[in-house]
C-alpha cells in the first residue's frame, strides 16, 4: 500500500469520524448544523496548543480535547432550543466564521501562521505514521461507530429518535427536548473534536483555512450523500467524496467542475441519501433479496 | 468631521452594493422559503457576462441588459432543475443543491474566462463632486444613483404594479393565491428571474466599482448575504435593505475607528447573532 | 348545471377524508353543505377550488371538466373562495388585498365601481382600506375575505365555513349578505358550513355530510325540521 | 372535590387580543371519563393543550393529583402520570410500530444520566411493548414503520403509546375523528377497556355520537367559555348547547 | 429514473476516460500548484512559467542527455490534498526533485515528507519560514518575509526618502513578517523614519477607504501597503480617489500585469520591492519574457519568474553533479549555488538553512508597466 493511497485513507478516516458525529446531530437529533467544520477545528487546535505550547502527550491531551470540543459544542447547541430551522441553519453557518475568523486573528491561536510542529502521536513508545496512523484512524473510527451503534441502541439515542421524528409527540412521552438535544450536540461535536485532534497530529501543522465553512459543506454532503442517519452512511459518504476528487485528478482543469456537478445531480437525484430510504441501492438490494421491500 | 462624513458616504456606498446582492436572496426566500446560496454565483456571472459584452461593444447599457438578460435565464433555469424538484425535502437539500450549483458555476467561470483577475475598465458617466473638501467621485456616485435607481424600480414594482402585488401575495400565501387566480409557477420563476437581474447589475457594479472580475468573486458574498437576510427578517426585502446599509455603514466605522482587524464576514455574523438575541425576527421581519 | 360534483374522492396520504360525494349547485342557486366538523365539508370545496387534488371522480364546471386544471385556471373560469378562517395576506393592505382578487382581470373601470359596491356592502373595508390585514379583526377579516373573492365578480362563490370563530351577531351579518347576494345579483354560491341552522336559513337546498359522506340531501325549508339534522350533528 | 384528579380553576388563554379561553373551571374525578365538546373555535384545543402542558395559560390554576401543574412542560407531565394521543396523529414515522411504543416505556429512563444510556433493546421492554401493542390489536404490525399505517391504527397506535406511559390519566385529542365507522367503534371498545383497567380519560370529540355514548360527563365550550356541563342526556337536551352547535337561525332573513 | 441513467453513464465514461500515462525514459520533476479554487490564477503562472522552462531546457538536448518530464497536480492551495499528493509524487511518479509552485500553507504541509524522502524541493514563491526549517532538502528561491520587510523599509527610507511611513498590512502570514522586517530595519537604521499609523486589514478586505481616510489624516511621505495585487490594485485606485498624495509602496504580491489594469492611471508612480526585474538586459531575461509574451499573450510576474528560477535551479544542479538519480548529490549541488544567472536576478546562493541570497528588485510602475527603479544588495539587509 502507497504512503499516497494511505494519507487518502486517513483523510477520509478522519473526515469520517467527523461526518459521523455530525450524523448524531442532524442523522439522529433531527439538528440543522451547518458549520460542524467549526469543532473540528477546536478539536484540532485544542490538541495542537495543548501538546506544544502545553507540552502534553496526545494520549494525555485527548480527553480534554474531548471535553472542550463537547463543552462549547454544548454551548453552541444552546441555539438549536429556540430558534426555528431556517434561522439554526443560518446561525451554525455563522457560527464557523465566528471560530474561524477567532483562529486567524487572536494571535493566541497562532493567527494567519497557523500551528505547526505538532508533534508526532507516540504509541506503545512508536511514533504513529504512515500505515500505523492509518490503523490508529481506522480504529478511532471503529470505535466511533461502535458508539453510534451503543447510541442508537440507547434509551438516550431512541429518545434523539423520537425528538427528531417529532419533538411534540416526543415531549409527551416523556423525553426532555432540550436534554437530548444537548446530548445530541455534546456527542456529535465531541466526535468532531476526536476527528480534528488525529487531523492536527497527522498533518502536523494546522492553520485556520482548513476548518471553513467549505469543510463544513463537505461534512454535511457526506452524512446527506451517504444516507443521513444511518449508521455507515457518513462512512460511505466519506469514501464517495473522498476518492471522487482523486479519481478525477487526471482531468486537472475540470476536476472541481465536474465534483461540483457530480454533487449537484447526487443530490438532486438522490436526495434521500446513496444508503438512505428508496436509494438506488436500497432498492437495487431488496431487488436482489427478491423479498418484498 | 470630514473623516466621518467621508466614512459614512464610503459605508453607505458598500451598504447599497451589499442590499443589490441581498434583494435577490431575500425575494427569494420569502416566496419559496430557499437559501439560495448561488444567488452569488449568479451574480459572479453577471459580472462576466457584462464584462464580455461590454468588451464586444463598449456600451455599458447593452453589457447590463444582456447581463440582466442572461442571468434571469440562469436564475430561471436554477429555479426550474434544481430547487423546484427539492421543495418536498427538508431545507439542507436544496442548501447543499444550491452549494453544489455555486462551485459548479464558479468553476464554469473560471474554465470559460480563465483563472485570472478581468479587469472592468468601463468608465460609468457619472460627475465627482467635491463638497466641503470631500470628494465624492464618480464611482461613489454611480454606486448611489445606480442603487437608488434600482432599489425605487424594485419598490415601484413590488408595490404599485399587478405583478409585484402577486409576487407579495404568494409568498405571502401561495395556495389563496393561486386561487385568486395567480399562476403562482410563474411567479416563482419571475421572481428568481427579477432578482436574478438584479445580481447581474450589481455583479456589473462590483466589477466596475474594484475594476476587477474573478471566477470565486461570489465566495463571499454567497454566505455574508445570509446573515443580511436574517438580519433583516427573513424573506422581509425592506429588511433585507436595511440590513444591508445598516452593515455596510457599521463595518465602515467599526473598521476606520476601533482598527479592528477583523474579517467583514465575521462581522456580519456577529451582528446576526446579536440581533437573534435582541430580535429573533430579524429587524423588520413580521413572523415571530 | 353550472356544478357538477360525481363520485369525489379526495384523500391525504393514505387517509381518505372524503369517500366519493355527487352532487350539483344550478346557476342562480344557493347551496349548502353542512355537518359537524371532521366530516370532510372543506376537504370539497378545496379539491373544487383546486387546492388539493382529488383521487378519483369529476368535477364539471360550466360543462368543462376541471378537476385536472390548476387552481389558477380555475380561478380565471370563474370560481372563488372565501377560504376557511380567512386566510387574507396578513402583510397587505385591506386595499391590496382586494386588488389581489382582481389579478388577471385589466378593466380599471370596473374596478371602481366594484370598490364602491364592496365598500358599501363592508363600509368598515373602506374605512380601514391603508391596513394592513394582519391589523383587523377576525369578523373584519372574514369581510375582507368575502369582499376579496366577489370583487372579481365570480360564476360560483365557495365560501367556507364563514361563521366558525365569529360573534353570533357577526354571523347573522355575514349570512344576511350572503343571502342578498344570492337573491339580487343572482351568484351562484357553494356554502359549507358547520352552522346548520342558518345555513338552511338561506340556502334553497343542502347536503348533510357525516364523515366523508353524504347522508342526506333535500330542499332546506324541509330539512330545517328533519330530526335527522339533530342527529347528525348531537348523535341522538 | 377531594377526589378530583384534575382539577382547573378560572383558566384563561390569551393569544395577543384574542381570548381562547375565558376562566373555565371544571374537575375530572378518578376513573371517570370527561367529554370536552363544542363547535369548531370554541377553545376546545386551547384547552386541551394547557392540561397537556403544550401552553403555559395566561391565568388560572391546574392541579393534578393535587400538585400544581400549569406551565410544566410536556415532558414533565408525562412523567407524573398524564399521556396523551394528538388530533392529528403524530406516529414517529420511520420508527417501527413496536419503537413507538417502546419510546413510551422509557420515561424512567429519560430523567436520569446513567439509565438513560442503558440500551432498549432487552427483552423486557420487548414484551411489554408487545402486550400493550396486542391490547390494542396491533401486535401483528409490530415491525412495520410506523408512517405506513392507515389511519386507523395509527390512532391506535397513538393509544398504545399513552398506555404504554403507564399514565392515571390519559387525554384523548378527537382520536375517532377520520375513522370509518367499524373503526369507530373498535376504539370506542378500546377506550372503555382503558378505563376499566383503571386509568381516567379525558378526551376531546367532536363526533358526538361518540361523546354522548361514551363520556360519564361532558363539558360544553363555546367562545371561549364554559357553557355547560353534566351528563350526556342533560346536555343533550339543554337549549344552549343545541343553538351552539346548529346555530341560532331565523334571523338572517331580515330582508 | 431517466436522469439518473445519464448521470450513472457520465460517470462510467469518466472513469474509463482516466488513463494511465506511460513514461519513456525522462527525468521526472515533479510540482504542485493550486490551478483552481481561489488561488487558480498564480498556479496558472507558475505553471505556465515552468513550461517554458521545461521546453527550453529539452530545446537544449535535455539534461544528460534525458529529456525532462514535468509531472504537475492541482492541490487547490489545500494541505490535505498537498500532503497526498506528494507521496503520490513520490511514490507512484518517482520524482528526482520537486518544484514547490504554490502557497505557503501546502507547502509548509508537504516540505516535511520530502525532507523525510530525502527528495530535494525548492519553494518557488511561499514564504512561511517553516517551509525551508523542515531541513536540509528544502530550499526557497523566494524571499522571506523579513528580508523583503527590510528591503521595503530600505527602500522607503534611503530610495524615497521618506520621514513618516504609514504601514497597511495584509493579515496573512506574509503580511506579518513583513512588517517584522520592516519594523527591524526601522529599529537598526531607521530611526529618523516615523511610523505613524499602523494597521492590519483582513485578506477578503475589497474597500479600503476606512482605513485610507485614517491616513489621509495622518498623511505620511510613504505607505507601506502589502498585499496582493486585488488588494493593492483597488487600494492604489482609491487612495488617489480620497487624494493621499503619499507615495505607495507595495510588494511582490503587487506583482502582477493585472496590477495596472485594475488599478490604471493610479498605478501610476506605485513602487513594489520584488523579486523579478524586467527591464534586466541579460538575455535569460530577456528571452523569458519574450516567450512568455508570445504564448500566453499577458505580462508574466513575479510568480512565474520565482517558478521558473525555482526549476531552473534543480537543473543547473543536476547538471553539475552529472547526476539526476542521486537526490543527496543534487541537494549538494544547490546548496552550493553561487552566482546563479537566475530570471530572478544573480543568486549568490543559499543559506545554510536553505534561504536564496540575492537582490531585492525595486520596480516603479510606469505607463502601466513595471520598470526598473532600483536594487536592493546590501549584504547586511538581504541575508536571512
Amino acid at each position: 500500500m502507497s504512503e499516497y493511497s494511505i494519507t487518502i485513507g486517513t483523510l477520509i478516516a478522519i473526515q469520517a469520524i467527523v461526518a459521523c458525529g455530525l450524523n448524531v446531530i442532524v442523522g439522529y437529533a433531527g439538528q440543522i448544523s451547518l458549520g460542524h467544520a467549526a469543532f473540528f477545528g477546536i478539536g484540532a487546535y485544542a490538541s495542537a496548543l495543548l501538546t506544544t505550547a502545553g507540552g502534553l502527550s496526545f494520549w494525555s491531551a485527548l480527553p480534554i480535547v474531548l471535553g472542550i470540543t463537547g463543552l462549547i459544542g454544548l454551548f453552541l447547541g444552546l441555539p438549536s432550543l429556540r430558534l426555528r430551522e431556517d434561522f439554526l441553519a443560518i446561525t451554525t453557518i455563522g457560527i464557523n466564521f465566528i471560530v474561524v475568523s477567532v483562529f486567524q486573528y487572536v494571535p493566541f491561536f497562532g493567527g494567519a501562521l497557523g500551528i505547526g510542529g505538532i508533534p508526532r502521536i507516540v504509541l506503545f513508545g512508536e511514533r504513529i505514521r504512515g500505515v500505523s496512523f492509518l490503523l490508529l484512524s481506522a480504529g478511532f473510527l471503529a470505535i466511533t461507530l461502535l458508539i453510534c451503534w451503543l447510541f442508537t441502541r440507547s434509551w438516550s439515542g431512541l429518545a434523539c429518535f423520537a425528538l427528531r421524528e417529532d419533538e411534540t409527540a416526543a415531549s409527551s412521552m416523556g423525553v426532555s427536548p432540550v436534554r437530548f438535544k444537548l446530548t445530541a450536540f455534546i456527542l456529535g461535536t465531541a466526535m468532531a473534536g476526536l476527528g480534528g485532534a488525529l487531523y492536527a497530529h497527522f498533518m502536523r501543522f494546522i492553520s485556520a483555512t482548513d476548518f471553513g465553512f467549505p469543510m463544513s459543506v463537505m461534512i454535511l454532503s457526506m452524512v446527506v450523500l451517504g444516507g443521513m442517519g444511518t449508521l455507515w452512511g457518513p462512512v460511505l459518504g466519506a469514501l464517495v467524496l473522498g476518492i471522487l476528487p482523486e479519481v478525477f485528478r487526471p482531468l486537472t482543469d475540470y476536476r472541481m467542475f465536474l465534483y461540483a456537478a457530480l454533487l449537484l445531480l447526487m443530490i438532486r437525484f438522490q436526495p434521500g441519501g446513496l444508503l438512505g430510504e428508496n436509494s438506488l441501492a436500497r432498492q437495487t438490494l431488496s431487488r436482489l433479496k427478491g423479498g418484498k421491500s | 468631521m470630514q473623516l466621518f462624513l467621508e466614512q459614512m458616504l464610503n459605508g453607505i456606498a458598500i451598504g447599497a452594493i451589499y442590499a443589490m446582492i441581498t434583494l435577490g436572496l431575500a425575494l427569494v426566500y420569502g416566496i419559496l422559503r430557499i437559501l439560495h446560496v448561488a444567488h452569488a454565483a449568479v451574480y459572479t456571472v453577471g459580472a462576466y457576462i457584462g464584462l464580455a459584452i461590454f468588451s464586444a461593444t463598449h456600451s455599458i447599457l447593452l453589457s447590463a441588459a444582456g447581463a440582466m438578460v442572461f442571468c434571469a435565464g440562469l436564475g430561471f433555469l436554477i429555479e426550474r432543475f434544481v430547487y423546484f424538484p427539492l421543495l418536498k425535502y427538508p431545507p439542507y437539500v436544496p442548501l447543499i443543491g444550491s452549494i453544489a450549483c455555486l462551485l459548479a458555476i464558479e468553476e464554469l467561470c473560471r474554465l470559460a474566462a480563465g483563472p485570472y483577475i478581468l479587469s472592468f475598465p468601463a468608465q460609468l458617466p457619472f460627475p465627482s463632486f467635491t463638497v466641503g473638501g470631500i470628494v465624492i467621485s464618480s464611482t461613489l456616485t454611480a454606486v448611489y444613483c445606480i442603487s437608488a435607481g434600482v432599489l425605487a424600480l424594485l419598490w415601484f414594482i413590488t408595490t404599485r404594479t399587478e405583478l409585484g402585488l402577486a409576487m407579495r401575495a404568494t409568498s405571502q400565501d401561495m395556495a389563496i393565491a393561486s386561487s385568486m387566480g395567480i399562476n403562482s409557477h410563474r411567479i416563482i420563476s419571475l421572481t428568481f428571474m427579477i432578482g436574478s437581474a438584479v445580481a447581474a447589475i450589481a455583479g456589473i457594479l462590483v466589477g466596475i466599482y474594484y475594476n476587477q472580475v474573478y471566477p470565486s468573486m461570489g465566495a463571499v458574498p454567497a454566505y455574508k448575504t445570509l446573515a443580511l437576510i436574517v438580519v433583516g427578517g427573513l424573506g422581509s426585502v425592506p429588511g433585507a435593505v436595511l440590513a444591508s446599509i445598516l452593515l455596510g455603514v457599521g463595518e465602515t466605522l467599526l473598521i476606520g475607528y476601533a482598527g479592528i482587524p477583523l474579517p467583514r464576514d465575521a462581522l456580519a455574523f456577529i451582528a446576526m447573532i446579536a440581533v437573534l438575541l435582541w430580535r429573533p425576527q430579524g429587524l423588520l421581519g413580521g413572523r415571530g | 348545471m353550472l356544478l357538477e360534483v360525481r363520485d369525489l374522492r379526495i384523500a391525504y396520504g393514505d387517509i381518505e377524508a372524503v369517500h366519493g360525494v355527487s352532487f350539483s349547485v344550478e346557476e342562480g342557486e344557493l347551496v349548502s353543505i353542512i355537518g359537524a366538523n371532521g366530516a370532510g365539508k372543506s376537504s370539497i370545496l378545496n379539491a373544487i377550488m383546486g387546492l388539493v387534488p382529488s383521487r378519483s371522480g369529476s368535477i364539471r364546471f360550466k360543462t368543462a371538466e376541471i378537476s385536472r386544471m390548476a387552481a389558477h385556471e380555475r380561478a380565471r373560469a370563474g370560481i372563488r373562495l372565501v377560504p376557511e378562517r380567512a386566510r387574507v395576506f396578513p402583510r397587505l393592505t385591506v386595499m391590496e388585498n382586494l386588488r389581489v382578487g382582481l389579478y388577471g382581470i385589466h378593466d380599471r373601470s370596473r374596478e371602481e365601481k366594484q370598490l364602491e359596491w364592496l365598500y358599501s356592502l363592508f363600509p368598515i373595508l373602506a374605512e380601514r382600506s391603508g391596513q394592513n390585514a394582519a391589523t383587523l379583526s377576525g369578523g373584519e377579516q372574514q369581510q375582507l375575505a368575502i369582499a376579496r373573492a366577489l370583487i372579481s365578480d365570480p360564476r360560483l362563490l365557495l365560501v367556507d365555513e364563514v361563521s366558525m370563530g365569529l360573534m353570533p351577531k357577526l354571523v347573522e351579518e355575514v349570512f344576511t349578505v350572503l343571502q342578498e347576494l344570492n337573491r339580487q345579483k343572482g351568484l351562484t354560491i357553494l356554502l359549507v358550513e358547520q352552522n346548520a341552522l342558518a345555513s338552511l336559513e338561506i340556502s334553497k337546498r343542502s347536503y348533510v355530510l357525516e364523515t366523508g359522506r353524504i347522508q342526506f340531501e333535500g330542499e332546506s325549508r324541509v330539512l330545517k325540521d328533519d330530526p335527522r339534522i339533530r342527529e347528525a350533528y348531537l348523535g341522538l | 372535590m377531594d377526589e378530583a384528579l384534575l382539577s382547573l380553576r378560572e383558566i384563561s388563554m390569551h393569544f395577543g387580543g384574542l381570548k381562547a379561553l375565558d376562566k373555565v373551571s371544571f374537575d375530572l374525578r378518578e376513573g371517570e371519563i370527561l367529554g370536552l365538546i363544542g363547535p369548531n373555535g370554541a377553545g376546545k384545543t386551547t384547552c386541551f393543550n394547557t392540561v397537556s402542558g403544550v401552553y403555559r395559560p395566561t391565568s388560572g390554576e391546574i392541579r393534578f393529583r393535587g400538585t400544581r401543574t400549569d406551565g410544566l412542560p410536556p415532558h414533565r407531565m408525562a412523567a407524573l402520570g398524564i399521556g396523551r394521543t394528538f388530533q392529528i396523529v403524530r406516529p414517529f414515522p420511520n420508527l417501527t410500530v413496536l419503537e413507538n411504543v417502546i419510546v413510551a416505556a422509557g420515561l424512567n429512563c429519560y430523567g436520569k444520566l446513567i439509565p438513560s444510556c442503558r440500551p432498549w433493546k432487552g427483552r423486557k421492554t420487548r414484551e411489554e411493548a408487545m402486550e400493550i401493542l396486542a391490547r390494542v390489536g396491533l401486535d401483528s404490525q409490530a415491525e412495520q414503520k410506523a408512517g405506513l399505517l392507515p389511519l386507523g391504527n395509527l390512532r391506535r397506535l397513538e393509544l398504545a403509546r399513552a398506555l404504554a406511559l403507564k399514565p392515571h390519566l390519559l387525554l384523548l385529542d378527537e382520536s375517532f375523528s377520520g375513522l370509518r365507522h367499524e373503526e369507530i367503534a373498535q376504539q370506542e371498545e378500546l377506550v372503555r377497556k382503558t378505563r376499566e383497567s383503571g386509568i381516567s380519560i379525558l378526551l376531546i370529540e367532536h363526533n358526538m355520537r361518540v361523546a354522548m355514548g361514551l363520556c360519564d360527563r361532558l363539558v360544553v365550550l363555546d367562545h371561549g367559555m364554559k357553557l355547560a356541563e353534566g351528563k350526556p342526556e342533560s346536555i343533550r337536551n339543554n337549549p344552549e348547547v343545541i343553538r351552539a352547535y346548529l346555530g341560532k337561525g331565523g334571523s338572517a332573513n331580515a330582508s | 429514473m431517466r436522469g439518473f441513467r445519464v448521470f450513472a453513464a457520465v460517470l462510467v465514461i469518466l472513469c474509463l476516460s482516466i488513463g494511465v500515462a506511460s513514461a519513456a525514459e525522462t527525468i521526472k520533476i515533479g510540482m504542485l500548484a493550486p490551478l483552481t479554487g481561489f488561488a487558480a490564477a498564480d498556479g496558472a503562472s507558475a505553471l505556465n512559467s515552468v513550461k517554458i522552462a521545461v521546453d527550453q531546457v529539452n530545446g537544449q538536448g535535455g539534461v544528460l542527455g534525458k529529456k525532462i518530464q514535468l509531472i504537475v497536480y492541482d492541490d487547490r492551495a489545500d494541505a490535505k490534498e498537498a500532503v497526498a499528493l506528494a507521496y503520490k509524487l513520490i511514490e507512484q511518479d518517482k520524482i528526482a526533485a520537486f518544484v514547490a509552485g504554490s502557497y505557503s500553507l501546502p507547502t509548509r504541509a508537504v516540505a516535511p515528507i520530502f525532507q523525510e524522502e530525502k527528495i530535494p524541493l525548492v519553494a518557488a514563491y511561499a514564504i512561511h519560514p517553516d517551509v525551508t526549517k523542515a531541513g536540509e532538502y528544502c530550499f526557497r528561491n523566494g524571499f522571506l518575509g523579513t528580508v523583503e520587510g527590510k528591503a521595503a523599509a530600505y527602500t522607503a527610507h534611503k530610495l524615497l526618502n521618506a520621514k513618516t511611513v504609514a504601514l497597511l498590512t495584509s493579515d496573512n502570514d506574509f503580511g506579518r513578517t513583513l512588517v517584522e522586517g520592516f519594523k527591524m530595519y526601522q529599529a537598526k537604521y531607521g530611526k529618523d523614519m516615523k511610523i505613524v499609523y499602523e494597521q492590519a486589514y483582513p485578506f477578503s478586505e475589497k474597500d479600503f477607504k476606512p482605513y485610507l481616510s485614517k491616513i489621509k489624516e495622518a498623511n505620511p511621505d510613504v505607505i507601506f501597503a502589502s498585499g496582493y495585487y486585488f488588494q493593492t490594485g483597488p487600494l492604489l485606485k482609491q487612495a488617489r480617489e480620497l487624494g493621499i498624495k503619499s507615495k505607495i509602496l507595495g510588494e511582490e504580491g503587487a506583482d502582477s500585469p493585472k496590477l495596472a489594469e485594475i488599478a490604471g492611471e493610479a498605478a501610476e508612480g506605485f513602487y513594489i520591492v520584488t523579486n523579478f526585474d524586467r527591464d534586466d538586459p541579460r538575455p535569460v531575461v530577456q528571452n523569458f519574457l519574450k516567450e512568455y509574451r508570445k504564448r500566453y499573450k499577458i505580462e508574466p510576474d513575479m510568480v512565474g519568474a520565482s517558478a521558473y528560477d525555482a526549476f531552473m535551479i534543480i537543473v543547473d544542479a543536476m547538471r553539475k553533479t552529472k547526476t539526476y538519480s542521486n537526490p543527496t548529490a543534487i541537494r549538494m549541488a544547490i546548496s552550493k549555488t553561487t552566482n546563479f544567472d537566475g530570471l530572478t536576478g544573480i543568486i549568490k546562493g543559499f543559506t545554510h538553512i536553505g534561504e536564496v541570497v540575492k537582490p531585492v528588485q525595486v520596480q516603479v510602475v510606469k505607463n502601466g508597466l513595471f520598470r526598473r527603479f532600483g536594487v536592493v544588495d546590501d549584504p547586511e539587509l538581504i541575508r536571512p
